[in-house]
């Protein structure tokens, strides 16, 4: 199973910035175990962020994307108090969704 | 593990059996040797017979380098064990001495056997002006043969220059007893192909070390 | 170990959820777009993606650093104060596949996003910004990769 | 992300270096580099998942590490890893933070501490300990080494890592000290601390356990050590084995007085 994001919201101006880090192998499917096979690519696909479970932001990933993912974005007007999801799904099918409120 | 554990205790006796008065430094050294002992185990190239120091690794061993008399005679001693090129040749391809300047690998326990080693040479010196990425552990290698005045490296007056860089790859502690450079041609790190290759590197005109 | 069919039915599934949640938004229910992740240069992503041609701006801040000490994770950031920008992508004209992600923002979010990326090499970097009207701007940075460490 | 001064602030500064375009481009470019991900350390990663490994009852015996002592007492874990490596009565032995979380969770969980310390590094429950390493090293963060050397068993250590420290051996014949024994030295693009004195705050033995970069994984003393040990071309040094707590005994007295930063984030 995997392992809880950690995710930061806080609030700047009228908005807030949030810091989320994921645990990810996001494996090339490049490189070679040390018996020399392929080790088959494994990545995170599909980012939702969400603001009070309405979607603000998606994105697309690839193989590129550094292991144990780091984003940052910032929310036009948000308060303290407001809750954030991070949901994420995998090449493999594996899914995963984390909360904060914004502080 | 178990052969570990039961080391381990013996040295908590050792250290508890002194705990009245401080140890000397021989005891110390005792304590000390026991501790690598049974400390390290092999693992894959890397036998346990790496431990075993020679006299120069011993006398290079201490927070303070040996005095200048014993260094002297060290230096004396591995000068007199370099072995100089066949045939006179000193100098190969600098193309593949800049490959082998660039490769970190060899002779550790991650490495298969019988893979030569590379010669580490970016990680403590600047070499080419090109690479960006170099250590400076050892003294700035760029314009090396340009700076020493080889402008022909067949040339007689090259000779002596020749042989000083040799005789450094070959053995660094041949000329400081000390040297953090280990000793390439005497622990059979690099052959003396690899080793001409990095002569044609450090003092081929053409090689970009000595570029103007 | 699951087989082929199973996963394929477990992400179906996954997709299914997050949209009935309203997670996912219409444009990203249809899924992941393999070609253009698959695209080995910079044209083969701009087509897979279905884009127009892109015009260099200087109203796309791209961040990225000079020299990588470690490509494995550069961090680079873009944003636009420009009004219209829909989605922003990351392309690495030297990785093995040029596509590094795209991000698609929604008005409730600044058009402004940082991540880590890798790189093979030393490489140019584009953050490319795509407008509602089809327009397509970008910005770009050469980074270098480093070699670091004993490299054994 | 843990402190709190926006990524973008970070960025800029970065930016507005004086001299960030001038002459020493290399040095400026990977310092820019680092401020670029000095935000958002995914050490937290590790430092979170320890925590619940902690608090979590498990092994054998079903029980949570709460009740183990890293030498202030029965689960407490603020200001631990600064005095460590220290003496414990129970065992006789000194010991860094790893060899005796090995203990506790034999002791107190029921596992088998020798098997885990013969599990390679980053597979089973070696991942566990290194987050557990992250959690009870972040504990400590912004405080400064304090290890205790009143003891003849603590002084001896010290004396024989100091030793350790500068014992020339293998085909390359290198010692700790032929990479850590000046300041102002580099590998590469990475500088080297001098470990023979105080190389201060954050610096050092008091920048690890880190997440390192190159494999995205964190990394315990033990393992820094470990790939120390197989650069310098030696033999195996045994996970939580006298030579290696000597070692840190040796660099943790040479660092007293300085703040650790762990867990860090490295190349």
């Amino acid at each position: 199973m995997s392992d809880p994001m950690r995710i930061r919201a806080q609030v700047q101006g009228s908005g807030a910035v949030v810091r989320v880090l994921m645990s990810h192998e996001m494996e090339t499917g490049l490189r070679k175990d040390a018996a020399g096979k392929t080790i088959p690519a494994w990545h995170i696909t599909e980012i939702v962020a969400a603001l009070n479970g309405q979607t603000v932001m998606t994105a697309q990933w690839g193989t590129a994307i550094a292991k144990n993912p780091f984003t940052q974005f910032t929310l036009k007007s948000a308060k303290a108090g407001d809750k954030i999801s991070i949901s994420w799904v995998d090449n493999r099918g594996d899914k995963r969704t984390d909360e904060a409120v914004v502080a | 593990m178990k052969k570990t554990r039961t080391t381990s205790l013996a040295i908590a006796a050792l250290l508890a059996g002194c705990a009245t008065a401080p140890m000397t430094a021989p005891e110390l050294d005792q304590l000390t040797q026991g501790i690598m002992k049974a400390s390290f185990r092999e693992q894959g190239i890397a036998k346990l017979d790496r431990l075993a120091q020679d006299e120069l690794q011993q006398a290079c061993s201490a927070e303070k380098p040996p005095s200048d008399a014993v260094a002297k005679r060290l230096e004396a001693a591995q000068l007199a064990s370099v072995r100089w090129p066949a045939d006179d040749v000193y100098l190969g391809d600098w193309r593949e001495g800049e490959k082998l300047a660039q490769n970190g690998r060899g002779m550790t326990w991650s490495d298969p056997a019988g893979v030569p080693s590379g010669g580490n040479c970016y990680n403590c010196h600047q070499i080419a002006k090109t690479e960006i990425s170099f250590g400076t552990i050892g003294p700035s290698l760029y314009q090396y043969g340009r700076l020493r005045g080889v402008s022909d490296p067949a040339a007689p007056a090259s000779r002596e220059m020749l042989r000083y860089t040799w005789g450094k790859l070959w053995n660094a502690k041949a000329t400081n007893a000390c040297s953090n450079m280990p000793r390439f041609g005497h622990a059979g790190v690099l052959s003396a192909g690899q080793i001409r290759d990095l002569m044609a590197l450090l003092l081929d005109p053409k090689s970009p070390v000595n570029a103007p | 170990m699951q087989t082929r069919r199973e996963m394929m039915t477990r992400s179906a599934a996954v997709t299914l959820m997050l949209g009935a949640a309203g997670v996912l938004p219409a444009q990203t229910q249809s899924a992941w777009n393999k070609g253009a992740f698959e695209g080995k240069s910079i044209d083969d992503v701009i087509k897979g993606l279905g884009l127009a041609k892109p015009v260099e701006s200087k109203d796309i801040t791209f961040t990225a650093p000079d020299i990588a000490e470690n490509g494995a994770v550069v961090p680079i950031a873009a944003s636009t104060t420009l009004p219209g920008v829909k989605r922003i992508a990351f392309l690495v004209e030297k990785n093995p596949t040029t596509l590094a992600g795209v991000f698609e923002f929604s008005d409730a979010v600044e058009t402004s996003v940082a991540t880590r990326i890798k790189m093979a090499q030393t490489s140019n970097v584009l953050a490319v910004a795509i407008l509602g009207d089809g327009k397509v701007l970008y910005a770009q940075k050469e980074v270098k990769v480093t070699l670091g460490g004993c490299g054994g | 992300m843990r402190r709190h001064a926006p990524a973008v602030a970070l960025v800029a500064a970065a930016f507005a270096w004086p001299g960030a375009q001038a002459q020493t481009g290399t040095a400026d470019g990977i310092a820019q580099y680092r401020a670029l991900l000095a935000d958002g350390n995914p050490a937290e990663l590790w430092e979170a998942k320890g925590e619940l490994l902690w608090k979590q009852k498990r092994g054998p015996k079903n029980v949570s590490l709460e009740g183990c002592d890293l030498g202030q007492g029965a689960g407490v874990v603020k200001g631990a890893f600064v005095e460590l490596p220290r003496y414990f009565a129970d065992t006789k032995r000194v010991q860094d933070l790893e060899s005796r979380l090995l203990n506790c969770m034999e002791a107190q969980q029921g596992f088998n501490a020798a098997e885990i310390a013969a599990t390679p590094f980053g597979r089973g429950e070696q991942l566990n300990l290194e987050a557990l390493v992250a959690y009870v090293s972040a504990a400590s963060r912004g405080m400064k080494f304090r290890l205790p050397q009143a003891r003849s068993e603590e002084r001896q250590m010290f004396e024989a890592g100091k030793r350790i420290f500068y014992f020339r051996a293998g085909p390359y014949d290198f010692s700790c000290a032929s990479c850590h024994g000046e300041a102002g030295k580099r590998i590469r693009l990475q500088e080297l601390p001098d470990l023979t004195r105080n190389p201060g705050d954050g610096v050092g033995y008091a920048a690890w356990p880190a997440y390192r970069l190159s494999s995205g994984e964190l990394w315990g003393m033990q393992r820094r050590l470990n790939d120390c040990y197989r650069q310098q071309r030696f033999p195996f040094p045994g996970y939580a084995s006298d030579a290696t707590i000597a070692l840190a005994t040796f660099m943790g007295v040479q660092s007293q007085g300085s703040v650790s930063i762990a867990p860090s984030i490295k190349r």
